[in-house]
């Protein structure tokens, strides 16, 4: 079998198209002028950021006004989270979200709960999903923001947005949903779904990278995050990344123009990956909901084996991926995300998460197919677990 | 991340496995830390004349049990006791300073190991310099 | 005279360099993988970002410990200030700056005034600099940090830093300068100058946008600004800008790696466009330090007119510049530099910034030079101020 | 930024310049904000015959006041106080908000010369409907 170079990693961050590359070429060396000079090379910038933040708007079925471009996804979930928490903090100082939330919403909501807020961090069910139950209940006068992320990056469920962001409105709460997973992935509608805020970053839907956006809806009360020049009107400071944005618009309205077929084509090689995983390698979990999850997302735990050392293998054989476990993260504990769903350590740690997308052909998933289950089968042999 | 030292004892790791009948075998870490190391012994004249580990744990752990069971074998007790986590790591050319702990359950595993075989032969076991098992941390 | 396009405000933005733009073009669609990742293919990404911060740091006399890459100069100073503000509370909350500042540090003094922290704003004399007299006075028991620009974006004075530095090091109290416009046009040696916190942008200096860096000098107590994910050894959360960060390192490796040269030739260009201005166009008034400036920097004030229009009539001529008027601003007022070296509104109203940068040949100085004394002479014959 | 009808008139201003001996001359603006409105006005038959402009200011003011020196440029009195700065600005195919107040400008200095006129010649001059001319404001 002949070695191959085999992307599964698509969550992590994704490659820029050429499509895209080529939108944003010509703002680098040639209309590189800055967006807020008033001379007829600078409003040229300022018309291809305009055009760019209309691509967004139509993606998300927002208002172009909407819009506010930022450094990347964390920053856009800190600025709707700080924003939201201080500028209503005279209305309450509780905030709802939950336990499996990126690090950038709850490093975020935890540091607000230095400054005096209250978080409440929500459960999930073994499959990733929030009851819609606990969030009433969760809710009190003081609550001002819930946040709750669209679609998860590690184990790929999907939250029922539109009954949360209904939810949230009844009882006049701020709503904002980090959907830098869902983008391109889930149709999104911030209008139908009551979203209020919404973060997205576009290296994840084969955008460039260091540049995102929020979404604040119209009437939205949110303090600045980064202060300074007027820049979106007057919300987010620094000269305007003009390639970068761009190459955002160009990447959403690609990601979003045909959903369905995209994920029919994605959702297929990765269900005949799972099937054979599970078929192949025995003691082996999935994690994340079987079916309301990202149509790229694997996330399997393998019994008695590490998911680092998992990683190495796989590495060595030009695959890429992505895991759980403690001993990759630099920290004591595996994933908050495979805790929170009530994984045993050991069973987080031997977790595995592959991300199909549109760098992936079947001649991948036959690859890895081949490729995994003797890898995994060579570290249990090796293990002190593993009863062979 | 990783040196080619460390890399090679990962990707072809030394003396895997299990001893049947072993003279010693220790045992450490958790699986709720996520990494454990069994080291078994045969010991000879007072010398290890075959060791085998299996381990579940990252690739630094791995490199680590190879490496450690590579040094000790051969060696008297007295030897193999005072190998430390620091020369197993320096023998792979160094590793991640969040990685160090994996080496120290080397070290572990090979007291454990020692004692067991001097508890089974009515000997006062030796004392450990690492007075918990589980005080080794990621940072 | 043949029209020609004229790009005359680099201090605004620059053009990304091609061979800038070459090294970043591996990095968005081949070797795009993330540097928080463990595989190979991700390693690379992570071993090119620590070229880049090794190139930064080298040439501002720093370690690469002391580099944390951002979103932009704003991103940069946001971070220092409130970071070192929120982090330090507990020894003091008396911040020290200047009237001069760009609003990056303006503003958010400004908002950190409405967080509980006390703000001096230094004077600064006619040619825009400050008096070191006046910084000795201001400090109290209670300051923390002094933040002072090290060239400023529109007049292009220079402040005396490494005497800041001294003073500021030997009070104990923290040093942060913004030196977004000195980057590249000065040598700058963080050690030497006593600095302990330096903000830039690489679209200053023939980067790409949406990237700069922060450097902190080893052991400065500060508070993230942008929570999430591990990056930046932990400091500044959100996937890393790969290309762009490869950008913003070898937009500096070459943009300061032959200052003197460089600025000889802009500043000859400079100075021959500054004294044909003086000679030619009566009642004109130079705006800023004579010596002690940005080598490209021009800030004329031309009495009777006022300079949107004449950036309006300089744009039909295809020449790119800047002013300091209200009318331009969107504000009441002109611009905060204007007022602070003591001009009256109507010359303030009048002036017109010229940054000569790379793009420039000595044509563009004779260019303007024939064109900018037509325009203004145009407009003061419509002007109800002038009397001919 | 500006539509094609504001760069017209900015670029090729209408009857700029003075009259000797207006009847009329309105003045307003100040040069703290930047902006100074110059009309100057020929009446003959309650008829303005003749109208010119100087203008300290932006583009949008300088525009506003050669398109206003044409609108009343052969105007009764009556009809020439009857321009409002949204008509000015109409005729401009429209202003940017944040300009709207040096169309402003125009509708004050033309009810200022033609007030003017009319005190020079004994009659009572007619009330502006903004007070006090530094009420604009750019926002
Ligand atoms: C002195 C100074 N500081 C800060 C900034 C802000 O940098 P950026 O616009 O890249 O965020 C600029 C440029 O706009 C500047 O000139
Ligand atoms: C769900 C989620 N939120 C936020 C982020 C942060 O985005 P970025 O790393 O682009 O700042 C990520 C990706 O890393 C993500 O997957
Ligand atoms: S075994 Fe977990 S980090 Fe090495
Ligand atoms: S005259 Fe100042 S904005 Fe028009």
């Amino acid at each position: 079998m002949e070695k191959r170079f085999v992307y599964m990693d698509h969550a992590a961050t994704t490659y820029t198209k050429p499509e895209v590359l080529e939108a944003m070429m010509p703002y680098f060396t040639e209309q590189f002028g800055n967006a807020s000079s008033i001379y007829t090379f600078g409003r040229r910038s300022k018309a291809a950021i305009e055009e760019a933040r209309e691509k967004v708007a139509k993606a998300l079925n927002a208002l172009p006004d909407e819009i506010y471009f930022t450094g990347g996804g964390s920053e856009a979930d800190n600025w709707a989270i700080k924003g939201v928490a201080f500028a209503n903090r005279d209305k309450g100082n509780h905030i709802i979200t939950t336990k499996i939330e990126h690090h950038a919403v709850l490093h975020t909501c935890e540091y607000l709960e230095k400054q005096g807020f209250e978080v409440t961090y929500l459960d999930v069910d073994e499959y990733g999903m929030i009851n819609l139950e606990d969030l009433k209940k969760a809710i009190t006068d003081k609550t001002i923001l819930i946040t709750i992320m669209f679609a998860n990056n590690e184990i790929g469920t999907i939250q029922p947005i539109a009954e949360i962001g209904k939810i949230a409105r009844e009882r006049g709460i701020y709503f904002h949903t980090d959907a830098v997973q869902a983008v391109g992935n889930v149709n999104i509608d911030v209008k139908e779904m009551n979203i209020d805020l919404l973060s997205l970053a576009a290296h994840k839907f084969y955008g460039p990278k260091g540049v995102g956006a929020l979404y604040i809806r119209k009437g939205v009360k949110i303090d600045n995050l980064i202060h300074g020049g007027g820049q979106e009107r007057k919300r987010r400071a620094g000269t305007e990344n003009l390639p970068g944005i761009v190459g955002l618009g160009k990447a959403i309205e690609l990601a979003t123009s045909n959903i369905e077929e995209h994920n029919r084509k994605i959702k297929s090689m990765r269900d005949r990956l799972l099937n054979g995983i599970m078929e192949k390698i025995p003691y082996t979990k999935l994690n994340g909901h079987p079916e309301k999850r990202l149509p790229g997302n694997i996330n399997v735990s393998f019994q008695f084996i590490e998911g680092e050392s998992l990683l190495l293998l796989l590495d060595h054989y030009g695959i890429c991926a992505s895991t759980g476990s403690a001993c990759s993260s630099g920290s004591l504990d595996p994933s908050h995300v495979l805790m929170a769903i009530g994984l045993p350590h050991e069973i987080a740690h031997g977790s595995l998460r592959l991300s199909l997308g549109d760098l992936n052909k079947e001649e991948d998933v036959d690859y890895v197919l081949e490729v995994l289950p003797q890898i995994v089968q060579r570290l249990r042999d090796m293990s002190p677990l593993y009863e062979s | 991340m990783y040196s080619d030292k460390v890399m090679d004892h990962f990707m072809n790791p030394r003396n895997v496995g299990e001893i049947e009948n072993p003279d010693g075998v220790g045992e450490v870490g958790n699986a709720k830390c996520g990494d454990i190391m069994k080291i078994y012994i045969k010991v000879e004249n007072n010398r290890i004349v075959d060791v085998k580990f299996k381990t579940f744990g990252c690739g630094s752990a791995i490199a680590s049990s190879s490496m450690a069971t590579e040094l000790i074998k051969g060696k008297t007790l007295e030897e193999a006791w005072e190998l430390t986590n620091v020369a197993v790591a320096e023998a792979l050319d160094g590793l991640p300073p969040a990685k160090m702990h994996c080496s120290v359950l080397a070290e572990q595993a090979i007291h454990k190991a020692i004692n067991d075989y001097r508890i089974k032969n009515g000997l006062e076991p030796w004392e450990d310099r690492f007075t918990d098992d589980d005080d080794h941390h990621h940072e």
